[in-house]
């Protein structure tokens, strides 16, 4: 299969989603004139022209707003968030707005927009520029949540993300836009909710998502070689999250693990382990073990930004501690 | 006035009326147990709601606030599901889960109103930009207190709305309190019409007790963005004659001051005397439309009563398509 | 021991700590004027002046943002949020200024502020006047989070935060200002970061904090009678938590249920169901039982009000499930 | 120009100077590898700072941008924690923690450097209102970009500001892009200083290339805060010579068009031109500045680089008190 970039794929998702849909529409700061700043917009303005894919004005709480407003009245609006470091500015707009106003209209709206969030550490960004802030979103009803971790996923959810009539947050990590995988010619979608188990096991699940499930990836092919048989599983989507997937490997391999960027405490691990620890218990032999990022903002330094988040190594020994 | 026909004249007293005679109601009710939540009465400011919608088609959008009765009538939604929602019964536009802070009618363009102050304005601007992207001639008007006017939000979406000449008309009531805070106390500026200035835009003032003021200054500003002219800035000067919310102590303000707004800038009366000057309207016209606006009231009360409130399972419901 | 209200108590408590230290000051909207909504601020200005007692403009973010101004320069302000509802508005402010400021400036900065906000489900306030927020800042390191579940609390804490150094966040039910309870006359401060056991047990830990707490005893108590033993643990504190105390309890009942009214899932008990289960499950005989509000927003209607939080027979039920 | 003696010129000379050699410097060093993360230079609007600066104590706030280096020498920060900070490294003002876009000097009332534009308006609105709680006399500076301007908190803290009369400057330094963004397609008014009437204060716009012009009208300013009289707007207006960051493609713009105002409104050569012509200065004495300044850079250059990165147990310093 040819394959393409994760920032190549997003692409095309906009623009065969803009392609089908007029009413699709793209706005956020930068995307128009230079194409994003990781290059996951280029050249859409040129196909759609400058209405279709917009320039913002630094207004983040009203980008997200008009995003709500633009779909109560009929659009399909993506909107860009720049960096997720900024989705606190539009924080209320997100959950007081885009997620409770179906439900507080008694079903007489429909909110199909899409807020893309490009989030991670990268190359000494440093404290406002590197976060990961997906958990937060868990627990603010209303809302999905999609997190993809490659090529082929990034474009298949975009498309449903765009299609889906309820908001849809759309996480795409930054140094995941970079690299390279396949992705099917043909048109398809990621449906939203469904978990890939990426490599089948029997010792133990690791369940992990976007960036950090490479790190995952690595460290079960180190266990293999000792002889522990790993279950990788790609969350894709954390909200409606596919606890069945989870449920199931967990039953299988009784041990479980769970690896993120963002900080650990309260992060979606909490949910995933809270879950299975009501839920399942009595297949577990062992301790559930989470991996996030320290709990402290993200350093600058490079000498310890690459400590910061879970490492390979971190995976690989929490998975010994438990087997 | 040239553009105010008898028929217009007389929608337009029946609607104030209306608000005017809906608000009494839910006052009472709320005071009898039977409305719960918060209720912002929006008497003394009829004229607001009802000179601007008469300039609305059914399928423009407007936006409203927490104090959002009037601005929900007045785009024509019917008495018997609002009345039915703010008593929290399933009947209700929402289903009994909006209540009068969340009421919306999305079949007249009524986006809802919102339990956010300030929440408004980016909603209205989208829904302009959805207006503008198809070419549909739509507009969007949003209502928001002088209290709102401080919020960030009135920056970015004047802004933008400015920017992009996007056709919405952001209609400022300012009726000098910000909940127990006098607007110039934290409103640093005389007239929030000034802050047209800062977005190149119209910013007009208007007296919100004349509806005929409101009418005229609203026609233009609606004229102009259906146009494509752009956005504009309305401050229509008001008095909010009831407390904050059904309740209020209202310790921070003097009964004199309040009495003093009642006798000379009451909307209704305004209204009356100009058109009975004028000789449009006889008293004998309007309270003939007095006697059926009270009739509506009393069955949107026998609905409202009748009606059941939500089954417990009907919780889940609306929250994803 | 004399019994006043919970709004009297953290009345009681800026009073003193204004009176003891002159730069303490108090910000928010409608405080002044009326003494606050529940009546939390009431006398203030009259004692201290309407400089140090400020009513605001509508502008959340800028309320929070220019307290931790404030705190910067020396000062040491306290930030009133109206409802904890709104405290998205100033998400940003919170989590990329307040919390990090410290960090990100490598300890030059100390940010002395307290944020108050006054949370949870009263008369159908409906979806955005009724939330329980206190999740979300698990998440955020540099914050400090309190949440007191009765008067003689909400005056320790509230002293305590104020005397912080650390940007705390104090959550306030509003069900609980009216409610009484002994307060002690002389001057006291309670602890952040400690829990308090307010009943031993050892059938079964439930831990919990404010208005759910009296929940939870409500439940104790019927399942007393039933012959279970129940520990039931007020957390008081939830960043920095008091882990010991609930991971001793858990050894010693070997059965947990959590309980608050915040949604369920992505809620505090989501963390301390994952901290449980990654640091002492051997010590677990059942299923770890979360409960919390429903994934919905908050419905208007009384008649769905009332069933959206967890009730004393939901704890009740939860108990008795893994019993 | 009498309020500006000699010793005061030569001091602008240096501090611009400073500016201009610091940022090529670590332009140069970005490029070479040595600074890690996203660094916004300040060339070509160096007589922002220095003019606003010359009027503060070292008592009084600032809050800076992302492109904060010019603000931070400007208040009086030392060049060799600089240096050290945006290069990583445990000596610098944060121990490494924070980088270019996080550079603060809490000892000169530095407040920070801020990643989130438009985030420093508040923190200096609430500094503003620690001085005036305190009586200090202390004034604050809020530095912001014409893309800052169009966000929300420039609203509710110019608004709050004026309400209660803070001895606050807020300082637009309007470079004509926000990022890849021309400053009026999202930007809806001519003059950002206009804004200024819609929270009645002040609005001055100020020749940001000029380092005398934005003096004086900071002088005005500041004097005006001093003395109780509250916020003023100044927009200085400028042009950003080189990319948003360092390896900015800078796709948006042409060449034609950053040499045009390279020649022309270089505010080094602008002060050179106008202290020669006036007989001031001699070409001398600044040629003197100029390599006192040069050895300053070296000596923060090395100090940077021979100084270790920090240790991985330091991670969880100074995460809380
Ligand atoms: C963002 C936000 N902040 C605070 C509140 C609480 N609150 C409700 S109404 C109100 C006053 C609003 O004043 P104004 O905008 O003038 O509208 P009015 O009530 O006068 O119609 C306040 C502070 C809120 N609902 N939302
Ligand atoms: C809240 C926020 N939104 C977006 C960004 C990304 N960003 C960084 S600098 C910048 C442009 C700022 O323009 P301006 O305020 O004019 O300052 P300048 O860079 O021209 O000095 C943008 C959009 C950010 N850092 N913070
Ligand atoms: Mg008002
Ligand atoms: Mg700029």
């Amino acid at each position: 299969m040819r394959e393409i970039t994760f920032a190549e794929a997003t692409l095309e998702a906009m623009a065969e989603e803009m392609e089908r849909d007029p009413r699709v529409f793209v706005m956020g700061e930068d995307i128009a004139r230079q194409g994003g700043i990781f290059g996951q917009f280029k050249g859409l303005p040129q196909k759609f022209g400058y209405d279709r894919v917009r320039d913002t004005p630094i207004s983040e709480t009203t980008i997200v707003g008009s995003g709500v407003g633009a779909a109560l009245a009929g659009m399909r609006p993506v909107v860009d968030m720049h960096f997720v470091d900024f989705v606190g500015i539009a924080m209320d707009e997100i959950y007081n707005q885009m997620a409770k106003v179906r439900y507080m209209f008694g079903g007489q709206a429909t909110v199909p927009v899409v807020l893309r969030a490009p989030d991670g550490i990268t190359q000494s960004a440093a404290a406002q520029h590197s976060q990961s802030l997906e958990a937060w979103f868990l627990h603010v009803p209303g809302l999905k949540v999609v997190i993809p971790s490659n090529p082929a996923d990034a474009k298949g959810l975009l498309k449903s993300a765009i299609r889906d009539d309820n908001p849809v947050l759309y996480f795409e990590n930054k140094v995941l836009y970079r690299q390279k995988g396949p992705v099917p010619e043909d048109e398809y979608l990621t449906p939203i909710g469904q978990a890939n188990v990426v490599k089948e096991g029997k010792d133990v699940t690791i369940v992990s998502y976007s960036i950090t499930l490479q790190k995952c990836i690595e460290a079960a092919k180190r266990l293999e070689q000792e002889g522990i048989n790993v279950e990788v599983i790609d969350l894709r989507t954390i909200v409606p999250m596919d606890k069945e997937t989870i449920y199931n490997s967990v039953k299988k391999t009784k041990h479980l693990v769970i690896a993120h960027e963002a900080v650990k405490t309260g992060g979606v691990g909490a949910e995933i382990a809270a879950a299975v620890a009501e839920d399942v218990i009595e297949y577990l032999d062992g301790p559930i073990m989470r991996l996030g990022g320290k709990f402290t903002p993200i350093p600058f330094s490079p000498a310890l930004e690459k400590i910061w988040p879970p490492s390979v190594e971190d995976i690989y020994s929490a998975v010994k501690q438990i087997i | 006035m040239n553009s105010i026909d008898k028929e217009l004249l007389i929608k337009m007293y029946m609607n104030m009326v209306k608000i005017r005679r809906f608000e009494e109601k839910a006052n009472e009710l709320f005071l009898n147990g039977e409305i719960p939540g918060f209720v912002h009465l929006y008497i003394g400011e009829e004229a607001i709601a009802t000179g601007v919608m008469f300039n609305l088609n059914t399928d423009d959008y407007i936006t409203s606030t927490h104090r959002g009765h009037g601005h929900t009538i007045s785009k024509g939604a019917e008495l018997k599901p609002m009345m039915a929602e703010i008593m929290g019964k399933k009947t209700g536009y929402c289903h009994g889960k909006g209540g009068s802070m969340h009421i919306a009618d999305f079949k007249v363009g009524m986006l809802g109103a919102n339990g956010v102050v300030g929440g408004g304005f980016a909603i209205a601007t989208g829904a302009a930009l959805a207006a503008k992207l198809r070419g549909s001639k739509q507009v969007a008007v949003c209502f928001f207190g002088d209290g709102a006017s401080n919020r960030g939000t009135f920056h970015e979406s004047l802004n933008m709305a400015s920017a992009w000449r996007l056709p919405v008309i952001f209609v400022c009531e300012n009726n000098q309190y910000a909940s127990t805070t006098p607007y110039r106390t934290t409103t640093s500026v005389e007239n929030i019409a000034d802050r047209a200035i800062g977005y190149s835009i119209p910013g007009v003032v208007a007296n919100g007790n004349d509806v005929f003021d409101v009418y005229e200054v609203a026609k233009a500003a609606v004229e102009r963005a259906r146009e494509g002219g752009g956005p504009t800035l309305i401050e229509a000067k008001t008095y909010r004659i009831k407390g904050h919310f059904v309740g209020d102590p209202e310790m921070y303000r003097t009964k004199e001051e309040v009495n003093e707004h009642f006798e000379n800038d009451d909307p209704i009366k305004n209204f009356k005397s100009q058109v009975l000057r004028r000789g449009e309207l006889t008293d004998e016209e309007m309270d003939d439309i007095d006697k059926r606006v009270a009739d509506e009231i009393k069955e949107a009360v026998e609905y409202g009563r009748k009606s059941p409130y939500p089954e417990p399972e009907e919780i889940y419901d609306d929250l994803y398509v």
